[in-house]
């Protein structure tokens, strides 16, 4: 099982904060599961055309070939403007 | 090396009192507030949200902090960060670094700025006139950032 | 452009409310805080005593502070330096700056910090076991204040 | 008339903070001046060793060949060691 978390303009875009989703065994990585999300459709499809999508994978930046497995909490979300 | 995450606002002064904490080794304080303005990119800011990702955002802090100190000879930094409805004029941020001397001081404190800014997980929402928008990150944060990793 | 030379300690906090004054203009305070230590050179420093000429003091401070404005987008900026008898712990000087974004603030705030160093005729006498001593010009505060010419 | 003043190591040195003085006619700088003082003897002739040695004329940060009139205010000093 993932924690996928998004955050700010795309928990909006999205329409969820989280959700909890049992590791399909053909995704390895972080890439592999944007593609799952994306291929869900509709408001998710649009995750494809977000400009600068970060991730993170136990709370730590990561990349699109970052692997991923059963436990991890993963996040998506846009550059971030604190400070 | 304090970081602290808060609703409330805080108190500047006695925040750098307990830097301080009567140390006399140290000569030099370097501090930054960031506060919330009423334009932002030619609109009129009336309130402002900031979002930002329980744990991880004290993670990144904690790491940036403790690059700095890699760095520089410090004794210690401060670092808060308001969540949450925020106002124009209202306090969104403080850093505060002490050091023997200010060349140490100054550096630490505009670096882990120019970290938090990029790389601290917080996300800006801002109301305007036209409604509300989420803030795009600013090329010359990205910048002052990545002049760092040339040194 | 408020600067002020005065033997009593001063309230940062307040200071700094003071320089914000509620203006929702202001995205960005960088200030600096120095101290009394009671190490110098390798002695032990009991208490030190601050000399200045009254007169061209306030007037270089205000040249120094022009200089600033002119070189970057600020605000405002604050500048008080204390003189007379001073112990380890206690504050010396403070400057803070007000601006829309922190690079300003920051780069004004040290600017104004390096050339008070080296162009303000401040004096500083410590007192350490072996006796009273006059406290000797540092080259690295020459070297910092020569870098800003190079830009 | 000058007014001269003294300052920090120099002061102590010299055991003046100030006085006052006609200015001589053969004096037309500051470097002139400082060898008038100098000339004094005993505590005064250390005003040609002291290293660094700063001058400012009506408060302004000056050189030996700055010229002098009437009026002035002179001020020597060791370099500055504030904030």
């Amino acid at each position: 099982m993932l924690n996928i978390l998004y955050f700010a303009s795309l928990r909006e875009t999205l329409g969820h904060s989280s959700e909890h989703l049992d590791l399909p065994p053909d995704v390895h990585d972080v890439g592999g599961l944007l593609n799952l999300l994306i291929a869900r459709g509709g408001d998710w499809a649009k995750l494809s055309s977000v400009k600068n999508i970060r991730y993170a994978v136990n709370q730590e930046m990561a990349r699109l070939d970052s692997p991923l497995k059963a436990g991890d909490e993963v996040a998506f979300f846009p550059p971030v403007t604190g400070g | 090396m304090p970081i602290r995450l808060q609703e409330a606002d805080f108190d500047v002064g006695a925040e750098l009192s307990v830097l301080r904490h009567g140390d006399a080794r140290i000569g030099a304080i370097a501090s930054f507030v960031g506060l919330v303005r009423d334009v932002s990119d030619g609109a009129g800011i009336s309130e402002m949200t900031l979002e930002h990702y329980p744990g991880m955002t004290e993670k990144a802090l904690v790491a940036i902090v403790a690059e700095a100190k890699t760095r520089w000879s410090i004794f210690d930094a401060l670092v808060i960060h308001r969540f949450g409805r925020l106002l124009p004029t209202e306090q969104i941020v403080m850093v505060a670094v002490s050091a023997v001397h200010r060349g140490e001081a100054f550096a630490a404190c505009e670096f882990i700025m120019d970290f938090l800014k990029t790389r601290a997980p917080f996300w800006k929402r801002e109301v305007t006139p036209a409604g509300a928008r989420w803030v795009d990150a600013r090329e010359a944060d990205q910048s002052a950032a990545e002049r760092w990793l040339d040194e």
